[in-house]
């Protein structure tokens, strides 16, 4: 009874709200599943990979790094070509060296260059950069040197990632005993003087990897390149370790962690697929952070005698020489610090871009 | 937690015993030795050398009566000018802390700052500025960035002079010191800033009234500052033993260069000291570090 | 036009400073030892002989001329006694100096618990009859305070100038055996500023790696001549700082200049050169593999065509800059011959050789054993060994001067399809493989220590510690014999005919050179830079700056 | 108990953790001996005061925490002894020295075994990896048991077990943070789903959730017992849903087991007093009961798991308490209908 | 209801998006209602339908790609979505303050349960550190948090999540705030405790006229608390009124899943009814009604507009098709 009273009051109040001429019969007719499904919109599925190159391409600061990397490389591989000077030879003119092809400014020539150039009428190719005191096109020699940095840059910061990672990650990760070990075998690596180990390593190396390298890629590098990596797989990893461990320490306290354990998922993987993921953005930013110290630390290990040998120039080479000659010949110095900054600044805002697209927390 | 202190200062000892017998048995296996001249030097004189600081005997002799020596305080005299060692590390030291702590503070304050204010104005003008200039300061080799500063503000500017012997100006030389670790903090505070001003403590801490400035410096920056910490430990040890580079372009007797022209000479007393001592520093350091991640973040257990 | 090249010429005018009574000078970092007798460096020795003065010392015009001697000494007829008159002289503590300063002084640089490095300089000296190998006594005499008696060996033409090297400077006995009372801390009381000396200057403050300054000694024997009353001296090795200090007018005295700023300074009126005493030169291991299945002959034809091809006027133009000679011989440039003559010897014309000496190196090539054929053009070849390409690795120190030199090499051997691998070794590990001769071409260079070619020649007797080219060391049979060259400096240090004694002297610089083990290219010089307002430092062939006659105005 | 093989059973379980104050150490005793047993395809209800263990009851269980002493077996395989023996009253059995007598030591690794007992977190948000997607999250346990074979069949599964806790299948390329909690806490249950577990801790699996898919889910984790015998650790404290789903129920106050009954028995008779003042103060949703409903207000201390009071720990708040209370922890004791209460005094 | 002195919060038609990569969620679609003092409102809804994001909307403390993009949202008249961050700073956690639906991630786990207390304390009003901390202990101690002198020491992650949650309450009562939203507060809690603390929330309420928005899934708590509840579901207000008549006389087809869904003594031992289908996908509203691809009995005019919402009783508002078509019929029955 008092139900009906209910709806029957309810009715009243509606009425006097709603002008039913506005509807028809069919309006109230049941949907169908049919009609009911199809207003229920899927949003499309993206994978995380294609989520994340979607988010980077539409970053414009690291399109633009992308792009200057890729001008690069395509540079140091191209223009070796094209140029026709190499980066060892001091300049000869008419197969006579020309003393005074030393310490050009760019694209400038040298008085018997241009003597040959009337002379014959053909056009010699510009010295782009100039030349460096000893008469040898920079130009040609700043592309030596960025193939040489970019690649020990970059194979430096991920030996240096790869190994740094690994240690690291052990010790945070599985902490107690483990840690304490391992961290005082890193506090062990950081107080050995690293001159005296490198100096000894030059040694050492010049007599056992002489011998393999011959044939190889790395003959004209120089077996010092080698060991060079062998140092950083030595020496220089432990920053790496101890930020990837200080991060672990604070990531594994995670609740999911623990839910990934309580699912049986092995040590390994919870490394990899949950610890490390998350601490990522530290990670690439100290790898990117990594490549401008591993061109200076080439050029560094060079003077010991470890680097690449000369007349193979590095930026980092490159630059030293060229703190001399700052005051007459700055432009020898601004070239190739030029460039470092362009790679590592490239390498830093791809990284940040990186993250940014592949770190789903900030979206 | 003084239980873990004890137990990291007994493997603290232990670690320096062990970097100290590899610097002493790398220094005796490198080629060359102390008394090596490029014209040559008598071999009587050489004897006489050997004996008068104990060379003559076996490698692992020496290395336990060096030991024996440190036990008792005595460090020895340098092999290159045979001056006592303790006396000229201590007074290098305070030349190189001098510049080392102050370098360590100004990059960590500034850094900080700088690195909140990325993190907090992402991808705006601010930020970018910020990480333009960073990255230039950790792409910029410090004997470049020195030299830079020598030539412009003393030569061109003329505001400090190159040399001066009896008030040698500390500015330059900080400044070089202080931009490489600077921009690296810089770097590390912003992202992990970003990953903290992410946290739901953080709409807390907002939901409770707390003003800005404080919500970034005080709840989102203790979250943030481990990797800083972590980077700090061993770079303050490093900073402060010197930098050769640095003190060789501005003309500073510290330990950097008293290291780098220990190995050169190979003067063995000279390097074990200089390097037991940076290993006393780098442990201090990185126990001090351990110690700060437990006061940063609570959560952080090493018992476990 | 003509404004700009106005602006130019200013720009190299550099800031003096106006404090006329200082001078501030660098030579270079941190010295190791300031003992007269215990320093082995160069600039050691310039802060010795301004500190200390011995019996002689050496004019503006470079030559000897007495000090603390009343006059040169006078030498008896057999050429081995020199007798010394000393001036009446004092301390920098006021103390009397006599003779008796200088019989200890010697004696105790020659002992070997002193350890001295240029003891061997006493060798010409000969000993007392209470000398033993553990305690020698020198049979040098005072008679008197005032009166020294030295007994020689032999006659030692260049004996003068030892009595004012370094290591012949006087030391002050109480302070030295204080400090020193157990034996085993010879070089102790000259440690630190403060301590006792002799010469124009003593040093009072230290602050090490930074800085000294020394001040005027008012004991100094010829005090009243010094006007200048404070040194002070930037301890820094980094030219490029040292460069920038003087051009702010900080420093009004530098012996470097970077090596790419050379070029434009070269023009300067403050810029200077002097003559020294240095060969550089290329030094091959006479037992290298290179040389292996070759005759000594061949291998010297070998050395030689490499050394034909090397551009020495290349090198000393691009990379030396400041005037070096390109070295056609092993005695430097202007060494006198110790019979009163200058010493002239050339084996080359040093100036051709390079890629228009490419027919001479064929020949040497061939007759090497070596097979040449003629490359795409004139200007280049090919040489071979058994049919292999030829490498040389070239071993140097890290140092851009040397470096640059081993590319300019490296291009001249390019010619002849010779490569060249660069090893840059640091320096106490260069040193050690040179000594030991772990190495197969390497750089070297010597300086002298005296005006005389012995000086010279000495480092390639086979008992040298300085024979780093290993002749006659080692069993390879591409090495020449060498026993005949050991006998001739045996005879040179005995000979009592000084005219007799520099024929010897060409002889074996003949046979040095015939060997092309050690491969010339140019004798330095040294430089340095000086502001316009200062005047009266001079420098002598050793590279000794003597400070303490300057004038310094406004 | 019934002859039937129970799935777990746990005895004289602890749980003990140290935590310092200041310079000093105290232990804390999160879970202090119990014991009790879970057939399969029962759930067990499990609640009690905030704080009091349950969570941690549910995590020692799985062996995430390594427990400081008991016995844990599972499908008659012990997983964890710590050796402990006691007597037929549940007495510590001690030796002459007064140390407890052991027997050997059991402590098996658990991997095997995570297939077949499985959590669901308390909170939805904590437990899900920030930079995961769902799909991944969920197939994850799917990855580490190798329960696939092509990666069809791993997307279908997922799909599958997403539709199951009902989240669209849009939602597989989404990150946690996107989600609701509820949503999230769907996830976590998917996930433990995932391996078809035969033991499930749900550890307040639904209290974030909203009735209706609380509802849903409560209806999943039934029909997946139906149908595949799956038994529960149903941790919650709305205790209309531990009622609803739960086989048998169990009270915990401050580490201890207060009362163990079957649901309905302890919904009608409810016997230890710390239960009664729990059922009185459940909100009823219905808006006429709750204005007449009264609640039994507990007085007095509420004890901190750091300061045990001796005895009871519920003494300080019981109406019901006594001297004995103080003295001595009473034993959980068969009141009959398998209703197992500790109480001196009701 | 008239102009009113006693409204607090006066919320009008807000709009709240976020701007993801994927495009704009509409996770609040015009939300309306009013506040008074002394009186609780009471948000149910399904999850994800936006209720937390109404409740962040009104305190300005959206993620950073979230928006308020239309509406109002008036505290004592002003409208607090114009106030600069300063002003903002001040009203928050004094004015109004939010008890955060998870306790876990909503402290900060760097500093102790007290400084965070404290902190909130010292920031509006003018006591000292030692009085801040004496209230912080009181404010412990009311919600139930035992040995509180303790447990101020301790730091989030040594707490129980019930405990933390006890925090999250004290934290946000401790200023006695005009307006508390308590998003889920009681969730981690038994039911003892969740009864002391609600009765703590009606005591300051009645002391203070404390206005309390109870965003809640437990329909008990609703039921005993709440002078008004509101129904959500997907961003929009589906049903609101009374406790009486939202329970009593569910009008919206949503409401009525809800009820029959909930566990009761009643039907303990049978099966829960509970709303079949998946929560929308609010990137793509559907044109219609938000409920309608779950709703049993959708019609075609439920596919293709938005109900407006209609009184249906006394202080009994909903927005449901079916009220209408209820109306037709009847009428259709009359013509
Ligand atoms: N890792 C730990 N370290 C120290 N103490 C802990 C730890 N985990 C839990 N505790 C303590 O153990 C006790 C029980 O915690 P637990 O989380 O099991 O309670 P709970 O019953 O799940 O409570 P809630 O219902 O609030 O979730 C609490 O006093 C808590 O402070
Ligand atoms: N930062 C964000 N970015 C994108 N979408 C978001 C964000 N925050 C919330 N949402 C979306 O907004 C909608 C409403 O979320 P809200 O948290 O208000 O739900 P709720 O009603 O509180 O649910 P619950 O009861 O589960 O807590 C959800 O669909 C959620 O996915
Ligand atoms: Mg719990
Ligand atoms: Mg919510």
């Amino acid at each position: 009874m008092e139900k009906e009273n209910v709806v029957y009051k309810k009715r009243q109040i509606l009425s006097s709200q709603v002008d039913l001429s506005q509807f028809n019969k069919k309006e109230f007719e049941k949907a169908t599943d049919e009609e009911k499904k199809q207003q229920d919109v899927m949003g499309e599925s993206t994978t995380f990979f294609k989520d994340g190159m979607r988010r980077l391409r539409k970053n414009p600061l690291a399109m633009g790094s992308i792009i200057i990397l890729i001008a690069l490389i395509l540079i140091i591989l191209i223009t070796p070509h094209i140029v026709p000077y190499s980066y060892s030879e001091m300049i000869t003119v008419n197969g006579v060296r020309d003393k005074g092809t030393a310490n050009l400014a760019p694209f400038q020539f040298s008085p018997r260059e241009q003597a040959y150039m009337t002379q014959t009428g053909k056009n010699l190719f510009p010295h782009i950069f100039g030349t460096d005191s000893l008469g040898r096109d920079y130009f040609i020699r700043c592309v030596y040197g960025t193939r040489v940095s970019l690649s020990v840059g970059i194979v430096a910061a991920i030996m240096v990632l790869i190994i740094g990672l690994i240690y690291g990650s052990i010790s945070g990760y599985f902490g107690g005993r483990v840690d304490m070990i391992m961290m005082r075998i890193v506090d062990i690596i950081y107080s050995l003087p690293d001159m005296l180990l490198i100096i000894l390593l030059s040694v050492v190396f010049k007599q056992v990897l002489s011998g393999y390298i011959k044939g190889t890629v790395f003959e004209s590098l120089g077996s010092n390149m080698l060991a060079m990596f062998i140092v950083f797989g030595l020496l220089y990893w432990v920053t790496m370790a101890r930020l990837v461990r200080g991060q672990i320490l604070q990531i594994k306290n995670n609740e999911y962690v623990l839910a990934a354990k309580a699912i049986g998922t092995p040590n390994r993987r919870i490394l990899l697929r949950h610890i490390i993921p998350n601490c990522l953005s530290v990670i690439i930013i100290t790898t990117a952070l990594q490549v401008p110290s591993a061109i200076f630390t080439e050029s560094y290990l060079s003077f010991l005698g470890l680097g690449v040998s000369a007349p193979m120039p590095s930026l980092g080479s490159l630059a030293n020489d060229a703190r001399q000659a700052m005051q007459s010949y700055p432009s020898r110095l601004i070239i190739p610090a030029v460039i470092i900054v362009l790679i590592v600044l490239a390498l830093n805002l791809l990284g940040d871009g990186l993250r940014d697209a592949f770190d789903s927390k900030l979206n | 937690m003084s239980k873990y202190i004890l137990k990291r200062v007994i493997l603290a000892i232990v670690s320096i015993v062990i970097v100290s017998a590899i610097t002493f048995f790398a220094m005796n296996l490198i080629p060359g030795g102390p008394f090596n001249k490029e014209k040559a030097v008598s071999p009587q004189v050489i004897e006489e050398l050997n004996k008068r600081y104990n060379l003559d005997k076996p490698v692992p002799q020496q290395y336990v009566l060096y030991m024996q020596n440190i036990l008792k305080g005595d460090w020895g005299v340098s092999l290159n000018n045979g001056r006592p060692i303790w006396p000229d590390i201590t007074s290098r030291f305070a030349v190189s802390a001098k510049l080392g702590f102050s370098a360590v503070f100004i990059a960590t304050i500034i850094g900080v700052i700088l690195g909140s204010i990325a993190a907090l104005m992402r991808n705006r003008w601010p930020d970018r500025i910020i990480v333009f200039f960073t990255t230039l300061g950790t792409a910029m080799p410090s004997f470049v960035l020195a030299t830079l500063l020598l030539l412009v503000i003393c030569l061109q500017l003329g505001w400090i002079p190159v040399f001066d012997a009896d008030n040698p100006n500390y500015i330059l030389p900080i400044i070089a010191l202080s931009v490489y670790p600077m921009a690296y903090i810089t770097r590390l505070t912003k992202t992990s800033m970003l990953d903290a001003l992410n946290q739901d403590y953080i709409r807390t801490a907002k939901a409770k009234g707390v003003a800005r400035s404080k919500l970034i410096f005080v709840h989102a920056l203790r979250n943030a500052l481990i990797p800083v910490v972590t980077y700090l430990g061993p770079e303050i040890a490093y900073i402060l033993t010197g930098s050769m580079v640095v003190e060789s372009i501005f003309t500073i007797g510290g330990l950097g260069s008293a290291f780098v022209t220990s190995i050169n000479n190979r003067d063995y007393t000279m390097i074990m000291a200089v390097t037991i001592f940076l290993a006393i520093l780098m442990v201090v350091a990185n126990l001090l570090t351990d110690i700060a991640y437990k006061f940063i973040d609570p959560r952080i257990d090493f018992n476990n | 036009g003509c404004g700009s090249s106005k602006k130019t010429s200013n720009a190299n005018a550099t800031k003096t400073n106006s404090d006329t009574s200082t001078l501030y000078i660098n030579l270079a970092s941190e010295p190791d030892k300031l003992d007269p007798a215990l320093n082995s460096t160069a600039d050691g020795a310039v802060l010795a002989v301004n500190s200390f003065v011995g019996l002689l010392t050496y004019g503006k015009d470079g030559k000897l001329k007495p000090a603390l001697a009343k006059a040169m000494p006078t030498v008896s007829e057999d050429g081995k006694t020199y007798t010394v008159e000393l001036k009446e002289s004092k301390w920098s503590d006021g103390t009397e100096l006599t003779a008796k300063d200088f019989v200890y002084s010697w004696n105790r640089a020659v002992n070997p618990k002193t350890a001295s490095d240029y003891a061997n300089l006493f060798d010409v000296i000969a000993r007392a009859a209470n000398s033993t190998d553990a305690n020698p006594v020198l049979d040098v005499t005072a008679e008197g305070d005032y009166k020294l008696v030295i007994k020689l060996n032999a006659p030692t033409p260049y004996f003068d100038q030892l009595l004012a090297f370094p290591v012949f400077l006087p030391v002050p006995k109480t302070a030295v055996e204080k400090a020193n009372p157990n034996g085993d801390k010879p070089g102790a009381w000259a440690q630190e500023a403060g301590f006792v000396s002799n010469g124009a200057y003593k040093l009072t403050k230290w602050k090490h790696n930074e800085s000294m300054t020394y001040e005027k000694n008012d004991n100094y024997y010829d005090a009243k001549n010094v006007s200048i009353k404070k040194l002070n001296f930037m301890l820094s090795a980094d030219d490029t700082a040292t460069y920038a200090a003087y051009k702010s007018g900080d420093l009004d005295f530098i012996d470097s200049v970077p090596n790419d700023e050379l070029k434009n300074v070269l023009k300067s009126k403050e810029f200077k050169t002097v003559d020294e005493l240095i060969t550089y030169y290329i030094g091959f291991n006479v037992n290298s593999d290179l040389f292996s299945g070759m005759t000594p002959e061949q291998a010297t034809s070998f050395r030689k065509g490499v050394s034909d091809l090397i551009d020495r006027k290349y090198i000393v133009d691009t990379v030396g800059q400041t005037g070096q000679v390109p070295a056609g011989a092993f005695v430097p440039k202007g060494m006198h011959d110790g019979n009163g003559k200058v010493y002239k010897s050339n084996y080359f014309d040093a100036t051709k050789t390079g890629s228009s000496n490419i027919e001479q190196a064929k020949k040497d090539f061939k007759a090497a054993g070596l097979e040449v054929k003629n490359g795409k053009d004139k200007s280049s070849f090919k040489v071979t060994k058994n049919g292999q390409e030829i490498t040389i690795p070239y071993m140097i120190n890290t140092a851009t001067k040397h470096q640059k030199i081993a590319e300019c090499i490296q291009q001249d051997l390019a010619v002849a399809g010779i490569k060249v691998n660069i090893d840059t070794e640091e320096w106490n590990v260069f040193l050690q493989d040179r000594k030991d001769g772990k190495f197969d071409v390497a750089r070297e260079s010597w300086v002298a220590d005296y005006d005389d070619p012995i000086t010279m020649l000495d480092i390639f007797s086979t008992k040298s510690g300085n024979n780093d080219v290993q002749l006659g060391k080692g069993n390879s049979t591409a090495a020449p014999n060498w026993k005949h060259y050991d006998e001739l400096i045996n005879k040179i240090y005995s000979s009592t005919d000084n005219a007799e004694r520099a024929k010897l002297l060409h002889e074996a610089e003949k046979e040095v050179m015939a060997t092309y083990a050690a491969v010339p290219i140019y004798f330095d010089n040294d430089i340095y830079m000086q502001k316009p307002n200062v005047t009266g430092v001079y420098s002598t062939v050793f590279g000794n700056k003597y400070f303490m006659y300057a004038k310094k105005t406004k | 108990m019934s002859e039937e093989k129970n799935i777990l059973e746990v005895s004289h379980l602890k749980q003990y953790f140290t935590v310092k104050q200041g310079f000093k150490k105290k232990t804390l005793k999160a879970v202090d001996d119990i014991s009790f047993a879970i057939k399969p395809g029962e759930t067990l209800g499990l609640v009690g005061e905030s704080g009091c263990g349950k969570t941690t009851v549910g995590r020692t269980l799985l062996r995430l925490y390594e427990p400081t002493a008991g016995k844990i077996t599972f499908n008659g395989e012990v997983l964890f002894d710590s050796g402990e023996e006691y007597d037929e009253n549940d007495k510590l059995i001690l030796d002459a020295n007064g140390n407890a007598q052991k027997h050997k030591s059991v402590s098996k690794n658990m991997l095997p075994y995570r297939k077949e007992m499985q959590m669901v977190f308390q909170d939805p948000y904590s437990s899900l990896d920030p930079r995961m997607t769902v799909e991944d999250i969920i197939g994850e346990p799917l990855d580490v048991h190798h329960l696939y074979k092509s990666k069809e069949e791993r997307r279908k599964k997922i799909l599958d077990l997403m539709e199951l806790v009902g989240l669209n299948a849009e939602h597989a390329m989404r990150y946690a943070h996107e989600f609701s909690g509820g949503q999230r806490q769907r996830i976590g249950i998917a996930r433990a789903l995932a391996v078809n577990p035969k033991f499930i801790v749900c550890d307040e699996a639904v209290s974030a959730l909203d009735v209706s898919i609380q509802a849903q889910v409560i209806n999943m984790f039934e029909e997946l017992q139906d149908k595949l015998g799956v038994a529960y650790l149903f941790i919650a404290h709305d205790l209309l849903v531990v009622q609803h789903i739960s086989d048998r129920i169990a009270v915990m106050y401050l580490g201890k087991m207060m009362e163990i009954a079957d649901a309905d028995e302890l919904n009608n008779n409810p016997i230890h007093p710390y239960t009664l003042s729990l059922l009185s103060a459940v909100p009823i949703p219905d808006p006429e009961t709750a204005r007449h409903s009264k609640r039994i207000v507990l007085e007095g201390d509420v004890p901190s798991p750091l300061n045990m009071p001796s005895g009871c720990p519920f003494r300080t708040r019981c109406r019901y308490a006594t001297e004995q209370c103080a003295k001595e922890m009473p034993q959980l004791k068969d009141r009959g209908n398998g209703h197992f209460v500790a109480c001196h005094n009701r | 209801m008239s102009e009113d002195t006693n409204v607090l919060l006066d919320v009008e038609n807000l709009h709240t998006s976020f701007f993801t990569d994927n495009g704009e969620v509409k996770a609040v679609n015009g939300i309306s209602f009013k506040l008074e003092k002394g009186k609780t409102l009471g948000i149910v809804g399904e999850s994800g339908s936006g209720k937390s994001v109404t409740a962040y909307s009104i305190m300005q403390i959206l993620a950073e790609t979230g928006r308020v993009t239309e509406g109002k949202v008036l505290f004592k008249g002003d409208n607090i979505l114009d106030y600069s961050e300063s002003e903002m700073q001040k009203f928050r956690g004094e004015k109004i303050s939010i008890i955060f639906q998870d306790p876990m991630t909503s402290l900060n786990p760097v500093f102790t349960v007290g400084y965070q207390l404290e902190e909130a304390i010292l920031l509006h009003t003018n006591k000292t550190k030692a009085e801040a901390k004496a209230r912080a202990i009181e404010m412990l101690t009311l919600v139930g948090v035992n040995e509180p002198e303790s447990r101020v020491k301790q730091y989030p992650h040594e707490l129980s999540g019930g405990m933390r949650q006890r925090v999250m309450i004290a934290m946000a009562l401790c200023c006695e705030p005009d307006v508390l939203i308590a998003d889920e507060p009681t969730t981690a809690l038994d039911v003892t405790i969740q009864a002391q603390i609600l009765e703590l929330m009606q005591d300051l309420q009645k002391k203070l006229g404390m206005a309390i928005i109870m965003v809640t899934h437990d329909l008990g708590v609703i039921a005993s608390m709440c002078d008004e509840i509101l129904v959500m579901y997907g961003g929009r207000v589906c049903e609101r009124g009374t406790a009486d008549a939202i329970f009593y006389e569910p009008a919206h087809e949503y409401t009525k899943g809800l009820l029959a869904s909930i566990p009761r003594k009643d039907n303990m031992n049978e099966k829960l009814v509970p709303i079949g289908g998946t929560p929308i996908n609010l990137l793509n509203m559907p044109k219609g009604c938000a409920f309608c691809p779950r709703c049993k009995n959708a019609m075609k005019v439920c596919l293709e507009k938005q109900p407006d919402e209609y009184w249906v009783g006394e202080d009994h508002l909903a927005s449901c098709w079916m009220n209408i078509k209820d109306l037709y019929e009847s009428q259709e029955g009359v013509h």
